[in-house]
């Protein structure tokens, strides 16, 4: 079993919990897949593995002043189904994660009852596939270096052991561009015979203007994708703005309730002073 | 004098993260946007993402002209914040390795405070798995220079506070960065192929041809592997929003109904 | 009984030269068609290119298809020539490496001994340069496996003697082995693009699109390393065998000129 | 300086050898290719660096009937002139070859004078730049082993030193296929936009047969060369044929001539005797 997921997903979650002031928990959205890998060993037995593949593309945090679980771990269910009921997602719930700020790396009581009814709601029939996703965030004593130590691990049902899962961050890798090529084809350019079938066909690889043909077709794929990427980008600076003003009206609220707070209690202690 | 504190906002941190997180093959690197208070506290709120103009894995450094277009994105968004907004900082991140500044790092920090002495560097290590424990990593530092002990000629690191502060909402600029790397991936590789088809003949169609293959695979790669997931991980935070909003109105409507039992 | 020597036409020298010089990451194989005379001579005249089934880089394997497939050419080539043509051994590549074959070749070859006693095998040493002294060396050896000594269980190699023999003409045999190379290869890369097809999504336009580019540059590869210079060898053949038969006629007619004389 | 060749062409030209009972010499075609490398140095000093590169694409055996030189090694220039004289080649002659048989491989005297003769009619401007190539065929005692061993030198001008450089043998190299992308993306399959995009996109790179269309169009262009490939085959095969049926007319008539030698010299033989 290994855990995939991508590097904006994960500093994603990673920035979700640097932007609270506690610790936070949330849902993990993604896909299992269960890749049949075709073993051909040396007696030619064909020995199929299956190699079980989580993906985690997402995630939903939960809101810190109002709990989804109990005191004890267990999980209220109408405000989890709340949390998902309106998504028109196509992702699964394939786990749950806990970030922690100096704390220990280590599967609380209470985490572990949590996980065990978590894991009984959505993923029922492949209990040892539900996962747990733990991150503890620590400062260095001049507080000069933050480390964020994580990773996943899924609980067996039976023993209740903890097994942690491998995890790949996937990302570009070599972007050095060595592949093209940047001399002349000897074999292309001495051979009448190549040439003269090449001159055939260069009308169906080279556009009019002189570019090929399949590098305008993806230039044009990757524009349309990077411009929804601006145009979305708009859509979510918008609901961010409009979230972030209601949080400070909502804040203001607070302190306006705690000043009135203050003063009927000021007001309070003058009168019992008073009597 | 030296930077005092360095507060990094928590979505420039994305922005950063995001960035250092894109490979594990090559150091990244960017320009951090921000103001100087008069405490000399560092306050960080935007990121300039750079594109790599010399390609080698372990090294980074900025160009002239880099330096010099950063300070006018800086000067713009000083003037649409209405705050004194400069470039005043540089990150990079060091792939499978230590968070701490290389030689090569304190000495380019050096160059840089001798333009401006709050000038900040921040180091993301990443992609540090230990094998055994399958417990990965992920560190951010904050550091300058300073002049070697009993007045010695070379550099020294010094390591500067450093607080990710929560804000309330990701900012445009941040926005705007994320959605920029996959289109400045896509230059590179347009500058890499423009470059190599130079030097191929016309009549070459089958290296022509190949030149445009690698170009189409490694721009697939990009979509793959940035577009696809950022456009993910936007629709995900539109729905983050709608649920903080529609659960920021519930906790709204409960103020209320109290403020007004209290009036 | 072992053979007691080989005589290997050099046009299908050749054909397995090209293919041992195909590639200098993979060990390359193929079957040997021929005749046994009989003072037990292995007349070796052509050459069955084969595909690789099951790539592991380091091991060459003729799977019971390609043996039978091979059978039914040599039985098409014994009735087009009017001779008993068979499959009569098989040779392959060692890349950067000895000639001398290993115990997993000595194996293969007792195996293929227990069908018939008078197969033989070749092995080509290729891509060998010093370094220091700029020198290449390519090697061929034949070699057939017998009981070790003292009864022993283990089979050891056993050195045939091996003659190349010119011949007047690259036969056509030969030169179809030769052009049939790329498609060889064509074929391999559509299957493996295929295999890979398969698991991918229709809606997945962006891997299909990565797959489509990653088999575009292999087959501009293939055209680029075998067929263009397999077009232009050929093309100088011809040009060769026109000088040739130039200068054969001038032979030819002052040849005719001293006989008229002697008449 | 460094020297490329194709596999194809080279085993072409190690069959050329092994094809004849002698030894045997000729003439290499090919191209040479001086490419500026531009290397910025540490200090970002542009320090441009020539590098040449010597393509060697054919070769041109030289009848072993007929020298091409005298005897001391000096070339018979209208000879040479014939074999390349009706050429349309757009190759150069960049060398020339040298195979023989259980003999050492060092330049002999009328070697290095028919060299310098050579470069002079063939390379007259960059002396250095012509080639030589040396290939020695050795057998083992028992004949089991064949070994070619070979290199490429140049001779200098002035000091007439000899310099051997380096050999690439082009050939394909990796051949695994592990490039190939064989699960599905979970970034495309997750994003609603995404695959809206992606949908708008379909037919400008898949066929209506569900085909990618570019794999269609690089199919087109590898048959059509394989199959020319075929065409040139039937074309050399006849060729050959036509050559191989003259050469074996040729050596009828020589044996017909030495027969009637043989049959001249015992009458005359019988004639001494009679009188
Ligand atoms: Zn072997």
């Amino acid at each position: 079993m290994s855990v995939f997921i991508d590097g904006s997903t994960l500093s994603s979650l990673l920035y979700s919990h640097s932007n609270s002031a506690g610790n936070q928990e949330g849902l993990l959205l993604g896909q299992v897949i269960d890749h049949v890998k075709d073993h051909i060993s040396d007696s030619q037995i064909n020995n199929s593995q299956v190699q079980t593949c989580m993906y985690v593309s997402s995630h939903i945090p939960w809101p810190n002043e109002d709990r989804v679980y109990s005191r004890g771990g267990v999980p209220i269910m109408e405000k989890l189904a709340a949390l998902l009921g309106d998504s028109h997602r196509k992702e699964e719930v394939v786990g749950w994660y806990s970030f922690r700020r100096n704390s220990t790396l280590r599967m609380s009581m209470k985490e572990r009852t949590l996980h065990k009814h978590l894991e009984t709601r959505f993923c029922p029939h492949k209990p040892d596939h539900f996962l747990f996703f733990m991150c503890a965030d620590t400062v260095s004593a001049e507080c000069t270096t933050h480390s964020m130590d994580h990773f996943f691990v899924t609980v067996a049902k039976a023993s209740g052991g903890v097994k942690k899962i491998s995890m790949t961050v996937s990302n570009l890798g070599d972007t050095l561009h060595t592949q093209y090529k940047t001399l002349a084809n000897m074999s292309v350019t001495n051979s009448s015979a190549v040439k003269s079938i090449l001159r055939k066909f260069q009308s169906q690889f080279v556009s009019q203007s002189e570019q090929m043909a399949e590098v305008k077709r993806i230039d044009d794929l990757s524009s349309t994708l990077n411009n929804d990427l601006m145009k979305l980008c708009k859509q979510v600076a918008e609901s961010e703005h409009k979230a972030g003003e209601l949080e400070m009206e909502v804040e203001g609220m607070r302190e306006e309730l705690a000043k009135r707070e203050d003063k009927r209690r000021e007001a309070e202690r003058r009168i019992m002073e008073a009597e | 004098m030296p930077a005092s504190c360095v507060q990094l906002e928590s979505d420039a941190y994305l922005v950063c993260l995001t960035h250092a997180l894109s490979t594990e093959r090559e150091e990244v690197m960017g320009l951090l946007i921000g103001e100087v208070d008069v405490n000399r506290v560092v306050h960080i709120s935007a990121v300039i993402v750079l594109r790599r103009s010399d390609k080698q894995p372990d090294r980074v450094e900025i160009s002239p002209e880099q330096l010099s277009d950063a300070s006018t994105k800086a000067e713009r968004l000083a003037q649409e914040l209405k705050r004194p907004m400069r470039v005043i900082g540089w990150y990079h991140s060091h792939p499978h390795i230590t968070v701490w500044p290389s030689h090569v790092d304190v000495r380019t920090q050096a160059m840089y405070q001798m333009m401006d002495d709050n000038f900040v560097g921040l180091i993301f290590s990443v992609f540090n798995e230990d094998k055994n424990t399958k417990q990965s990593r992920i560190q951010v530092t904050c550091f300058q220079a300073v002049q070697g002990g009993y007045g010695g000629s070379e550099h020294e690191r010094y390591e500067v506070p450093l607080k990710i502060t929560p804000s309330s909402a990701i900012g445009w600029e941040c926005l705007e960065a994320l959605v920029e790397l996959p289109g400045i991936l896509k230059q590179e590789e347009e500058e890499a192929y423009q470059n190599a088809s130079v030097s191929v003949p016309e009549e070459d169609l089958i290296s022509r041809i190949h030149n445009s293959a690698v170009y189409t695979k490694s721009l697939c790669h990009v979509m793959e592997v940035l577009s696809g997931p950022l456009m993910t991980m936007l629709e995900n935070r539109l729905e983050i929003n709608r649920i903080r909003h529609q659960h920021l109105l519930r906790q709204k409507q409960q103020l209320q109904k109290r403020l007004t039992e209290t009036t």
